[in-house]
């Protein structure tokens, strides 16, 4: 289990890909929202929760065709399923390696975007909070996604289309938090919120997708 | 003898293995004195402080931020017509200098920006394109990144870098026409007229130059070792074929 | 223990290939099967594998005892010989790669990337997977597509050495390894297009 | 150390910034050509040629 | 070349691919916008003609990969290039296919979702018109970026990163129209210029994307 | 008019491969490749094809006269047997299909999309493509993979045809087609280590 977490994390620095990309994709997304609203900062502030967190969304959604397309494409996945792990572990082990190389850096840079999109002063911790709450879950239920759709070729769309659904109540709740704490409000009961959802989710969703890889390597 | 003599590698290693050491004193000497004479031998600005020994900083990383996309332009134009390896790896050499540069100048100014505008960040135009410059900085050093065979990188990457310099302006002139901008506004002191009589004006030129040269030393030395992964690439290459 | 296998029937996306296939691997024992392009003989092997379920029948005593090597190594490209062999050999709970690198001559190669291997080194890399995963039964799939004559002689050593450690194998390939070994030949057990044991039966 | 007044914080930590980064560049830059001298002269060491 | 057109609607719309998830992608975005910056109907109201723009050009952005990579995987572009159609022709008419499968759903679509997210009613026709000035742009750009990361594997988020920054003009002028409008400004300078663009780009942009392909096919 | 191949080097990812090839190709003519795997020969027609740029030398009379067919047949499974040929008609302006459709016996399969096709099917109908091009040279890189004894046959009496109306035909293949043709074996044109034509030449 460790040497696959290890290995993941190995793939994605090395190997011009995966790493990196995914924080430049929030990047972009961040900053084409005011060319896309206009430039009034007060209009940013009051927006800005929201397009981090959803730029946050799509980055660890575009990169989520990676994390079993790859292993499904060299057959390292077959390979991975007559070994001792059991699948469900593996599936775990691998969105806890896509959080690492793609949820935690959006959550570390999530505050510099914050300035860009000027950001209430009060709502850098509780946004960071809640990103770093919030996105484990995102990575679970994309890796989720990603069982579902292993074996469709250029499945990435359809993935999102199957994902995206399931984010919304991470993202009602993460955002709410965000946006409350830039408004000077208590966040506590969204964030309590989130928390539970992500906990249930990895509890109960690598069993899910487990299920969901087994009907699709046969 | 011509200046492309310079475009055979070896040559080049040559020339450059002599200047380098040049290069790096001067440009270190220069760095620090003007750094110095800067930050501890000019006055305040009477209305922006301390603030102002920033400017050392911010203006030479922002001339070179938008210079070493301009030689990384001429080089690409040099590779695509000539197809002169060195210029090919030199443009790659300097991109990620140039992000560097940018992004010093976009920390020094945004840290700028909190004392005199009240705020870290705003969409001026000024600002904005240097984001949008980083942005093409980072496509490109992706680019090229992710192409396993050097000279089909080097193609494409050069004509992204085309592409990317008409888009840029483009974009530009795009910025000016979306927002009205602070960064040239009245919270400057070092208007042309005033121009802080030579007091803040040396010190900076000496950090200009310190920076132009610590650019050519870093270009020179990162296109060698380019050219070095070159020949070993090429050195490997005929060992597999052989055994 | 003896990999058993009664009346198999086994099929690829509902439509069955083989029916009726029955064998007994003992240890020491080696099985290969042959057949024409499409027979079904790579079907068989997952199913024998647990990769997908039997239409119909059983397989019994392969639990946890297979190490599987398809057409495609798994081979990560970005990382060297020895991080390959070593990842998977940790997967297995193994810790020595030592061994498998000497027999399938790769110690010259342990700091190459795989994507930086021919064709025939990669696959190999892939043979030597088999021997770092400690499991008795290694079923293997053509295992000695695009290997050059030294190196298929490689192979075959390391399967007699595994025999001879008590081990077993089963493998579809079409041609001669010199290992003493029963022939199946998968052709005889075509399944007919009324055995339709699959899903789709209730709407037959 | 001359009196940065108020605006010490400012003025400090964008000189430290632009120092890390000026570094990093140069450290990295002279790491990794390091680096590839050494792989290209046992290479060529190897291939037996000096070239 | 008109083969060519047509059949590459005739796979848009067959095979449960490309046609269609664009468009959903589009709906999931907008729909997702109110979650995240939260239900005031004055703020979407402001937001909504930037929002739609973002929306449509990130639904565009993830349908380029498909654009080049299936024919290159199928070695159907090996074949194209060394037919008698020129390289430039064959993606011009391939960035119009894109457009008609994906760009031009989403200008009529368009207007529906403005309706989801308050769009003032001043800015309807200049929203639907900008879009369909700008879409073009945007199909042909992608297929520039298509054409440089044709040969790299899963090369959808480097794709992104090498466009989106191509992006800012047209978006820039495309939603200052739409917000103009919608603001009951007079748009007709940005629609000018976005005009501008997208007419240089069409002109211009196959002979860079065809020099760029024939570098990546050897 | 001539296909005239000069002295030419080609070369894979910058590294030459073969080297001093040189042949002329007439009309009625067939010429086939042989060499062991990796010796360079899809390397080789991919050059004279126009896909990828020779390192040195020159092919000659090429420009619009050739049909490729590589490894990959570039069909699309989402379209009938008759629109994937139809639409590589109209692509090189041709109308009648029918011909081709009937020299490799697809007549039964023209309303079937090309995806529910045997891997043999699929490569009749890659080949019947080249029927539809109307062109006179036809470069084929082992055009018979994956295809039973009838279908090369069938492949063979169209190659004969092709070339009786005044085509030719460079092919790499690995059988024997019972084609009048001369024979190039390109395992004696292998390109040696000095002789880096290539783009790293500088950097030797
Ligand atoms: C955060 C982002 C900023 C960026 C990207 C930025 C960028 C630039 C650039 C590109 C130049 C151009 C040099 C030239 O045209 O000669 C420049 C010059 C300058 N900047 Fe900034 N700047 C930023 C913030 C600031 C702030 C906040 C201030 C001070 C209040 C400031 C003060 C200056 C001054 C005084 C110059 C020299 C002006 C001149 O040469 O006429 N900048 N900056
Ligand atoms: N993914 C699939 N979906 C549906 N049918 C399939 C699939 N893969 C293979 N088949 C069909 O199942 C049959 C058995 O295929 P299998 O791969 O088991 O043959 P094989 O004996 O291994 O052939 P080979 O010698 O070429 O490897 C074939 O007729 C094939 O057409
Ligand atoms: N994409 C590539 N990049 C670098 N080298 C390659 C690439 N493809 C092939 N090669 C190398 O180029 C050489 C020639 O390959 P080529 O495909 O021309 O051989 P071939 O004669 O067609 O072989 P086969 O009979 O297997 O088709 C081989 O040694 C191979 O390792
Ligand atoms: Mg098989
Ligand atoms: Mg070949």
């Amino acid at each position: 289990m460790r040497a696959l977490f290890f290995r993941d994390l190995a793939l994605a620095l090395r190997a011009g890909g995966g790493f990196g990309l995914g924080l430049a994709f929030f990047l972009i997304v961040v900053v084409l929202v005011p060319f896309s609203v206009g430039p009034q900062s007060a209009l940013l502030t009051q927006i800005a929760p929201g397009v981090l967190w959803l730029g946050a969304l799509l980055a660890c959604l575009l990169s989520l065709d990676r994390l079993l397309a790859v292993d499904w494409e060299d057959g390292a996945l077959d390979l991975l399923a007559t070994s001792p792990l059991p699948l469900e572990g593996i599936l775990a082990v691998k969105a806890a390696a896509h959080w690492v190389t793609t949820g935690l850096p959006l959550v570390l840079a999530a505050p510099v975007l914050g300035v860009l999109l000027n950001l209430a002063p009060g709502g850098y911790g509780v946004l960071v909070l809640s990103l770093a709450l919030g996105t484990p879950a995102l990575s679970m239920i994309g890796a989720f996604g990603a069982a579902l759709t292993v074996g469709i070729k250029r499945g990435g769309l359809l993935l999102s289309l199957l994902v995206l659904p399931l984010y919304v109540p991470t993202l009602i709740f993460g955002a709410e938090a965000a946006r409350r704490a830039a408004q000077g409000l208590d966040p506590a009961t969204p964030l309590l919120l989130l928390a539970g959802i992500t906990l249930a989710v990895l509890a109960a969703m690598p069993f899910a997708a487990g299920l969901v890889l087994r009907v699709n390597l046969r | 003898m011509s200046l492309w003599e310079y475009a055979n590698p070896v040559k080049f290693l040559a020339l450059s293995e002599r200047v380098m050491p040049w290069l790096w004193v001067s440009s270190a000497v220069c760095l620090v004195v003007g750094l110095i004479w800067g930050f501890f031998f000019t006055p305040d600005d009477f209305r922006q402080g301390s603030t102002v020994k920033i400017i050392y900083l911010h203006v030479p990383a922002a001339l070179m931020a938008i210079n070493a996309w301009f030689m990384m332009l001429v080089a690409s134009l040099i590779w695509i017509v000539r197809r002169h390896h060195v210029s090919a790896l030199a443009a790659k050499a300097a991109a990620p200098v140039g992000i560097v540069m940018t992004l010093i100048a976009l920390v020094t100014g945004a840290i700028w920006g909190q004392p005199m505008w009240g705020t870290w960040w705003a969409w001026d135009p000024r600002l904005t394109s240097f984001l949008i410059l980083f942005l093409f900085y980072l496509g490109y050093v992706a680019l090229w990144e992710a192409i396993e065979d050097p000279d089909t990188a080097a193609d494409l990457t050069s004509i992204l870098c085309l592409v990317g310099t008409v888009f840029a302006v483009l974009s530009r002139y795009a910025v000016l026409f979306w927002n009205q901008g602070l960064h040239q506004g009245a919270s400057l002191s070092l208007d042309k007229e005033e121009n802080v009589a030579d007091v803040f004006y040396f010190p900076l030129l000496v950090c200009i130059g310190g920076f132009v040269l610590l650019f050519l030393a870093l270009v020179l030395y990162r296109t060698g070792t380019e050219i070095r992964v070159r020949r070993t690439r090429a050195l490997m290459a005929r060992e597999a074929k052989l055994a | 223990m003896e990999l058993k296998v009664t009346d198999l029937a086994v099929g690829r996306g509902g439509v069955p290939v083989l029916a009726g296939v029955s064998f007994a691997l003992g240890a020491g024992r080696a099985l290969v099967l042959r057949g024409p392009n499409g027979s079904g003989k790579t079907t068989l092997l997952r199913t024998v594998a647990g990769l997908q379920a039997p239409m119909a029948g059983s397989v019994a005593g392969a639990e946890d005892r297979i190490a599987y090597a398809a057409h495609a190594d798994g081979l990560k490209a970005a990382l060297t010989v020895s991080e390959n062999l070593q990842f998977w050999a940790s997967v297995f709970g193994q810790s020595d790669i030592a061994p498998a690198l000497a027999a399938f001559d790769l110690e010259g190669l342990v700091d190459r990337r795989a994507g930086q291997l021919s064709a025939g080194q990669k696959r190999r890399l892939g043979l030597a997977r088999l021997m770092v995963t400690g499991r008795d039964v290694w079923v293997l799939d053509e295992p000695t597509v695009s290997l050059d004559a030294a190196s298929v002689a490689l192979f075959a050593d390391a399967v007699r050495a595994h025999l001879a450690r008590g081990g077993a194998a089963l493998m579809a390939t079409h041609i001669e390894l010199g290992i003493e070994a029963d022939v199946l030949d998968v052709s005889g057990y075509r399944a007919a297009a009324t055995e339709m044991a699959s899903a789709d039966e209730a709407f037959l | 150390m001359p009196d940065l007044g108020k605006y010490a914080d400012a003025v400090l930590s964008a000189y430290a910034v632009s120092i890390v980064l000026l570094v990093a560049i140069v450290g990295l830059s002279l790491w990794r050509g390091r680096k590839v001298r050494a792989e290209m002269e046992n290479v060529e060491r190897r291939s037996g040629r000096d070239g």
